[in-house]
């Protein structure tokens, strides 16, 4: 692991710490080893991240808006009194790399529209459709792609 | 009456419902919930009786009991379902001998 | 007088709620559900000590009373089953009630009338009661913190606490000594979104535990809700296969464990033999002794409370690998 | 009443109304898939706009940062909770719903 992504984590953990306490400086007293213990359990328990931080600026919008998107639709299907779904299981093939990026990509897909993933086998994502009638699955590769971009990846083909 | 004196009223109700479930129910789970239930009454009883200071801070000296005693009701738990556990594995059964079965 | 009557009605329906709660956590019958109704219980229960102005208790119980207690039940129910599969069907299902029996006639008679009694106890209480706040209020100043719970949990009634952690040791012991359970069947491997959860959350946990830590000298907060949230940061750990399986019998547990109590007893001795009275913190050092007793209370809670929940597990574990 | 203060109402208001939907959801969908996307989805805005409200509201901010790292969990742990939700149904042979 790189010296710098240690540095990174380690302004992450003192940012929360300094949002918590309201940037109290006598909170340091505690604050100095609580962020260098959570620095050092995260450095064992997650060794490595590729996030490449300028595709993160891209992603949030886009994910603020579907995700926004996919509450509305719900919403809408749930109040609506002919409540209009066509549920349905249905098996993606993944092509990001397993571990991580795959694992973004199953919890990115249940806050997006219609979408919920049921299942992370190894490079297939179990997804539970709202409507089978709509076009999720133009939705999923959208996303997938985005992930991949987002983790500094490219995905594989078949 | 006021809202601190409703809340005592509620935890009568919790004690009596969990005192009734730890007599009644044979399973042993239950009685530990029922346990629980009761004992959230009890806690519920002194946090609304501590309330009845008018404007002013309610009185400290329950709530810090009450944290307590979460802390304790809760590895009184932990104790009570080992035990229920090493009873099953014994008889095979979650459930205190009845007397009137045998 | 408007926002009097919204308080009344929303105190009205929290407590119905709690009642019909609690009635269907008791009498339902599969005990699944029993438990998830418990854990909502306990979130209403919550909502209800921040409505009677007890913050601190609100944050324990969220933790605890809706979190910790829950994961302890559902572990015991998953490995009760696991017993009962072996013999009959009824697995977590109790078995068929046999009707009203005497004596439970007897109960329906009595409960109500002692119920009424407690109630009429109550509304015979006076409204105005200031109890010892008045006398908390006026030492505060000496205690060395500004919140009145925690100079009460940690100072005035010191003693308490440190019974407390000796009550927690010795259900751990408890636990320990029953020794195993049932042999669990071959550990599958945690799902990967779980994993992950865990693995991104632990150090936030932490964070957030030295923050409960930090806050409790003037806000809501302190060492018991600090500890709660590192033990569900042990719990998710556990519950994702790091079993600290030698490590638990190692010594650097068991003095974890026992440094809570183990300073109480120390500054309880000091106190003793310089001040001449048990737990009796000199004002101007109580603000750094409550820090210290803070801090190793927390780490002992948050590691006895985990310990509870991996439980006697600890004699399988040799018997089976 | 400032503008500001109106649209935090506007915002809280149509927060209430996706938490209202979401517990629509969940009383009327068939099955545990579809009450998940009701109840994951649904809160997750709900939350989202008060978070908004509250943050427009807000004294400093760390209190802004504090309401995003509270929006930031709850949305890794509702997202999450729903996959390890639907996940142990799927396991047990819970079948969907269809029409």
């Amino acid at each position: 692991m790189s010296g710098l992504s240690i540095l990174l984590r380690g302004i992450l953990f003192s940012l929360i710490w300094w949002l918590l306490t309201d940037g109290d400086t006598a909170s340091w007293w505690i604050g100095v080893p609580a962020v260098a213990l959570a620095l050092i359990i995260n450095i064992a328990l997650l060794p490595s991240s590729n996030l490449v931080w300028h595709e993160f600026l891209i992603f949030v919008p886009f994910f603020l808006l579907r995700s926004l998107l996919g509450g509305v639709d719900v919403a809408r299907r749930a109040i609506d009194p002919r409540m209009p779904i066509a549920p349905a299981l249905f098996e993606y093939p993944l092509r990001l790399p397993a571990g991580m990026p795959q694992v973004f990509m199953a919890n990115t897909v249940s806050l997006l529209p219609g979408t919920l993933s049921a299942e992370l086998c190894t490079n297939c994502l179990k997804v539970h459709v709202l409507d089978s009638r709509g076009g999720f699955l133009a939705e999923l590769e959208a996303v997938e792609q985005r992930v991949a971009r987002l983790f500094g990846t490219s995905l594989k083909t078949f | 009456m006021s809202i601190a004196h409703l809340y005592a009223l509620v935890s009568v109700g919790l004690i009596s419902l969990g005192l009734y479930a730890l007599i009644v129910h044979a399973h042993l789970l239950r009685k530990i919930l029922a346990i629980n239930v009761m004992g959230s009454g009890i806690f519920l009883l002194l946090v609304a009786l501590a309330q009845r200071t008018g404007t002013a801070l309610p009185d400290p000296v329950p709530h810090a009991m009450v944290i307590t005693g979460i802390v304790v009701a809760v590895s009184a738990t932990a104790l009570a379902l080992t035990l229920m556990l090493k009873l099953s594995a014994q008889t095979g059964c979650a459930e205190l001998p009845d007397k009137e079965d045998e | 007088m408007e926002t009097m009557m919204v308080a009344w009605m929303l105190d009205s329906l929290l407590g119905l709620g709690l009642l019909w709660l609690a009635w269907r956590c008791l009498a339902c019958p599969n005990l699944f559900k029993a438990i998830v109704l418990f854990v909502a219980f306990g979130l209403l229960m919550a909502l209800a000590w921040v409505r009677l102005e007890a913050p601190d208790v609100a944050l324990a119980e969220a933790a605890i009373g809706a979190g910790l207690t829950g994961a302890l039940l559902m572990v015991a129910l998953a490995q009760l089953q696991s017993i009962e599969t072996n013999g009959d069907a009824a697995g977590a299902t109790e078995k068929e009630e046999r009707g009203i029996r005497p004596l439970q006639w007897l109960l329906l008679i009595v409960l109500p009338l002692i119920a009424t009694g407690l109630g009429y106890i109550i509304l015979s209480f006076p409204p105005d009661a200031p109890g010892l706040s008045t006398a908390v209020a006026t030492h505060l100043e000496a205690s060395g913190v500004s919140n009145p719970v925690t100079a009460v949990l940690l100072n005035f009634r010191g003693y308490d606490t440190l019974l407390e952690l000796i009550v927690l040791l010795l259900a751990l012991l408890g636990v320990w000594s029953l020794g195993g359970t049932v042999p669990q069947q071959a550990a599958t491997p945690a799902p990967l979104v779980l994993e992950t959860l865990t693995r991104l959350l632990v150090p936030v946990l932490i964070l957030t535990a030295a923050y409960l830590l930090w806050v409790g000298a003037h806000a809501p907060g302190g060492a018991f809700q600090a500890g709660s949230v590192l033990a569900a940061a042990g719990v998710l750990l556990l519950l994702i296969g790091r079993h600290p399986r030698a490590a638990l019998m190692a010594l650097p547990l068991r003095l974890i464990l026992v440094l809570g109590p183990a300073t109480f007893l120390v500054i309880a001795v000091v106190t003793m033999l310089i001040e001449d009275a048990l737990l009796k913190l000199p004002p101007e050092h109580a603000g750094k002794l409550i820090l210290l007793l803070e801090t190793t209370a927390m780490l002992s809670i948050g590691a006895t409370l985990a310990a509870l929940f991996l439980g006697g597990r600890r004699h399988t574990d040799k018997e089976h690998s | 009443m400032t503008l500001i203060d109106y649209l935090t109402a506007a915002l809280l208001l149509a927060g209430a109304i996706f938490f209202f939907a979401g517990t629509v959801g969940l009383l009327r969908f068939p099955d545990v898939y579809t009450r998940l996307h009701a109840l994951t989805k649904a809160d997750n805005v709900g939350l989202g706009l008060m978070v908004v409200a509250l943050a427009i509201q807000a004294e400093s901010w760390t209190a802004v940062g504090k309401l995003l790292l509270i929006w930031l969990l709850v949305m890794l742990a509702g997202a999450s909770v729903a996959h390890l939700v639907a996940r142990g149904a799927l396991r047990r042979g819970v079948r969907p719903w269809k029409q």
